[in-house]
């Protein structure tokens, strides 16, 4: 009889009716307080940074399920984050700013590793007051690809990284730029940054993360005419770099210095007399496998290079052909701010709007499966493993 | 009813609250054997399948912002008319990672609560509840609930909702707000 | 000409226009950074205090005036603050509880001081980590009426509070409360705490700010049938408490012991029948010149005692009389919070509603003068000078 | 126009950044003895009725959230639209408890600054304008303003909004943004 309670509690009165007959149904049990334990990893899972930028001291990166439309749990990232992933997605760093009277009072940079599988901080790299406080990308932060070391962009406004041993949790050096910024890590000991002048400048470092030697790419974009957005896009082998203009520059970074391909165009004559451009915070997100480029697209003149896409275009990276555009509006979605793709079969196309609701969609065909309302306040930034 | 209340009021001052619970479950012989293993919400849908063929409540109110089915809403541990949830003043954990009895990830559960008697339509009990706190994280900010039935100002902390509950955590700040059941409320 | 340029750049070029003939209007002149002075103390000045519910840590208290309807400026006010004015309106004390990471991590319980001129932090107490974690009310934190202590209340969860010699920066004592909660100061040395019973306990204390004698008065409510919302409202030597039921207890606190007038209720028979009942974060205020009381009142049972007032009542303290009802929804306004009226001859009333609005009212006549849209995230009480 | 970005850019990278905008403006030759004075509001009305006169350009977008008032948003110190905050992203210190030149009470003024070059209707003139952060006081929330004529990613630094520009303060905390008139822009 008990273990019928508890299955008529668990799945369905009817398969006990017969014993039950005219008794009322069983009280629902007792329950114990939990911790919940995370699902496995998946590559449907993202993680969402939300800079909170009306309480900025608050940001926060918010874990979604995008099979399941949970929300999986919250990592907490202080002012202005710089945030990634290990290569092996298991740890998530974050490197932030905290003052010991809230906005107020003495400065602590540091950097914080949690561990993605129970969302606990697992341990802390107090940095010099130098990070760079500025918007999120992939490269205020980065592991080495064996993930020996991890770079953390310095701005002060001088230009600089720190080279770290995650491991020991030690500041191993920190690496003048000479006036170019952030951190693109590539192959165990090399980090590139770009500079003013529209070149790469890598440094290589030795095995203790010092600097070996350093040498400086030819331009690869012009800031005056059409600069790059420093959010570049992961390929195979580097990152692409999308222009204000809609040019696309890929940059092959798995040699010792990066080498550049031909830049293409997003735009055709019809769409530049539209005045079509990319913006918004992400811009850009590629299926690797399926040489897949989705951009956040909007109509608009000089300056507006942060206004969110009204549609979603995708590009064949192979052909450079625009293959599909997707209009935000008939979706009944706000314009999209930041797109993010994940990197398996069936792939799915995240979207974080200006009115900060997190839309998804099936990214082989663009159909809409779900609209998350009002994710946080401001999520700029989607990053999955 | 009111002396289960006065149970937990006279002992609402100490630390040791947490304990006088444990014991009073036990009192009341509610407790089935490894209930602690079982996940809220099986049994959600059972009771949500019992109110459907007993042509009981199903309230239209819409589900919790991140509910996207049409649900009974006082059957959806996402949406804060569930009916668990009658003296919730904060996030509902179920929203932020967690269940409505579990703790979002990387969080801890407050020893310290305030305690609530809820009724479940779908089977006409009243139950008490026991409300605590998940600590250690910046506010989840989603699914806010205010319900405050039987809710009582801090003089009776016992059945107070505005205090912070994660305030005796090594982690005291407050992320969200969970809602166990303890057994069925005497008559 | 030199003057007459600036004359023109300052006023209006129709005064110079002879001398400037055909001439093109002058450049508009450089500009330097300047800090901004605030305004005088005014008694339209209110201070909001912004919980920020959905990001804690980041609570603030906004000022703004009532007749200018500009935002004077903000003091941070960390997680759950307590909020409270010096007696002569020139001080802000704010307790409140940091984390050395955000919302992890070393916590540290303070009082921080703002001078109300230039909105800047003068100094802070540190508390041992005991501080009532809570809803901001009159009685979290309080000076005495020389100012020579403050007053804080600790609950965890055992109830106590501390001493505090605001000018010397230092705390004094910890006083046991025996489980009765907040502080409500009267007269120089006294603190009364409200209890379960319907009881005040008051203690008072010596010249070193230690107990010197303690007592219980006879209860006033009844917790269990009709309790009284901790947010009491001053008034002439003491406060009124309004209930849940809506029954009103003035409590005269200027003597040795709280005196406590006859209740009134303020609801007709009809009105009960309609279910009107009191809510909201802060309930109510009272103008106490004109011995006006201005309550938020909606329709509601058992468990709304913090819905919002659909209306806002107002009632003659002496004839205890309804004078007035003003309903929100024609006016366009969500249901308030919060009520706030300022005690001068021209009153104004505030309103905070649950869409974060600040609604200026004529608190003679029920005129709307403004509406402050989203003013913060969730305004949740407000004090005056 | 290009010549003064390039000054500005070329000093871009010293902390010594505000020292040269200094030089520069005396070399500008734009500075009226006792400007620093000069609060912003007459300035603008001068214009403003300047405007109207001229049958100006009046925007018939709504002003700041804040600001309850009719104007021509282009020429209303509140709205985002203003003609000076041509390339802010971030709160206005004007809906914060300053001014558009004037930092807000107890929060601190940043030393080096972003750079804008923006066109002003009333005059038809270009100003260079710098944008300083006002710090040390959590986000005044206020007014979020996101104009970016002219901005640049934060290679170029000087040119650059995205940067917390209280990256060097004492308190580094940013609160508001302000915009402060350097001079008349070389044509």
């Amino acid at each position: 009889m008990k273990s019928c309670l508890m299955r008529a509690a668990l799945l369905s009165l009817a398969t006990c009716a017969p014993l039950l007959a005219a008794a009322p149904p069983p009280p629902l049990p007792a329950e114990h307080l939990t911790l919940t334990t995370l699902p496995p990893n998946s590559p449907h899972r993202i993680y969402v940074l939300d800079e909170a930028f009306l309480n900025e001291i608050d940001a926060r990166i918010d874990l979604f399920d995008g099979d399941t439309y949970r929300r999986l749990g919250q990592i907490d990232a202080g002012f202005n984050p710089g945030f990634n992933l290990s290569p092996d997605g298991k740890t998530s760093v974050v490197s932030t700013t905290y003052w010991a009277r809230g906005a107020r009072g003495a400065r602590t940079d540091v950097v914080e590793f949690t561990d993605n599988t129970n969302l606990s901080v697992t341990h802390e790299i107090v940095l010099p007051p130098k990070r760079a406080m500025t918007l999120p990308t992939y490269f205020n932060i980065g592991y080495s690809s064996d993930s020996h070391f991890l770079y953390v962009s310095y701005v002060t406004p001088a230009a600089s990284f720190g080279v770290l041993d995650p491991a020991k949790g030690t500041v191993l050096d920190e690496i003048d730029t000479a006036g170019c910024v952030l951190v693109i890590p590539s192959g165990p000991n090399r980090v590139a940054s770009l500079c003013e002048s529209g070149r790469l400048q890598t440094v290589t470092l030795d095995a203790q993360g010092h600097e070996a030697s350093r040498a400086m790419s030819d331009p690869f974009f012009d800031a005056d005419t059409d600069p790059v957005f420093v959010q570049g896009v992961p390929i195979t082998g580097g990152y692409a770099f999308l222009s204000f203009l809609g040019q696309v520059h890929e940059v092959d970074f798995s040699g010792a210095q990066p080498t550049f391909q031909k830049p293409w165009s997003l735009l055709s004559a019809a769409d530049k007399a539209q005045n079509w451009r990319p913006g918004g915070a992400q811009v850009g997100a590629i299926h690797r496998k399926l040489g897949k480029l989705f951009v956040a697209m909007h109509r608009g003149g000089e300056g507006t290079h942060k206004a969110p896409g009204t549609e979603i275009w995708v590009f064949d990276m192979k052909t450079h052909q625009r293959v599909a555009r997707w209009p935000m509006a008939p979706q009944k979605l706000a314009s999209a701010l930041a797109v993010q793709v994940s990197q398996d079969d069936a792939p799915l196309l995240f979207a974080a709007t200006e009115n900060a609701d997190i839309a998804v969609f099936d990214a082989l065909t663009g159909e809409l499966r779900h609209v998350e309302k009002k994710f946080g306040q401001t999520p700029w930034l989607m990053m999955n493993p | 009813m009111r002396s289960i209340d006065r149970l937990f009021e006279n002992s609402s001052r100490s630390l040791a609250r947490h304990t006088s619970r444990r014991s009073l479950l036990a009192t009341l012989g509610k407790i089935l054997t490894g209930a602690a293993l079982i996940p809220l919400l099986p049994v959600d849908r059972s009771s949500r399948a019992e109110a459907a063929e007993a042509g009981g409540p199903a309230t239209a109110k819409p589900p919790g912002k991140s509910g996207s089915k049409a649900k009974a809403a006082t059957d959806d541990p996402l949406s804060c008319d569930y009916w668990k949830y009658c003296a919730v003043d904060g996030f509902l954990c179920s929203c932020c990672g967690g269940t409505s009895n579990s703790c979002p990830p990387g969080t801890a559960a407050s020893p310290i609560t305030w305690i609530g008697t809820c009724h479940n339509p779908a089977d006409s009990r009243d139950y008490i509840v026991s409300y605590n706190d998940c600590c250690g994280k910046a506010s989840c900010g989603n699914c806010e609930c205010n319900r405050n039935e039987r809710e009582k100002p801090m003089y009776r902390p016992s059945r107070n909702n505005d205090l912070n509950w994660c305030m005796a955590n090594a982690d005291s700040n407050y992320h969200c707000s969970v809602s166990v059941i303890l057994g069925v409320a005497e008559k």
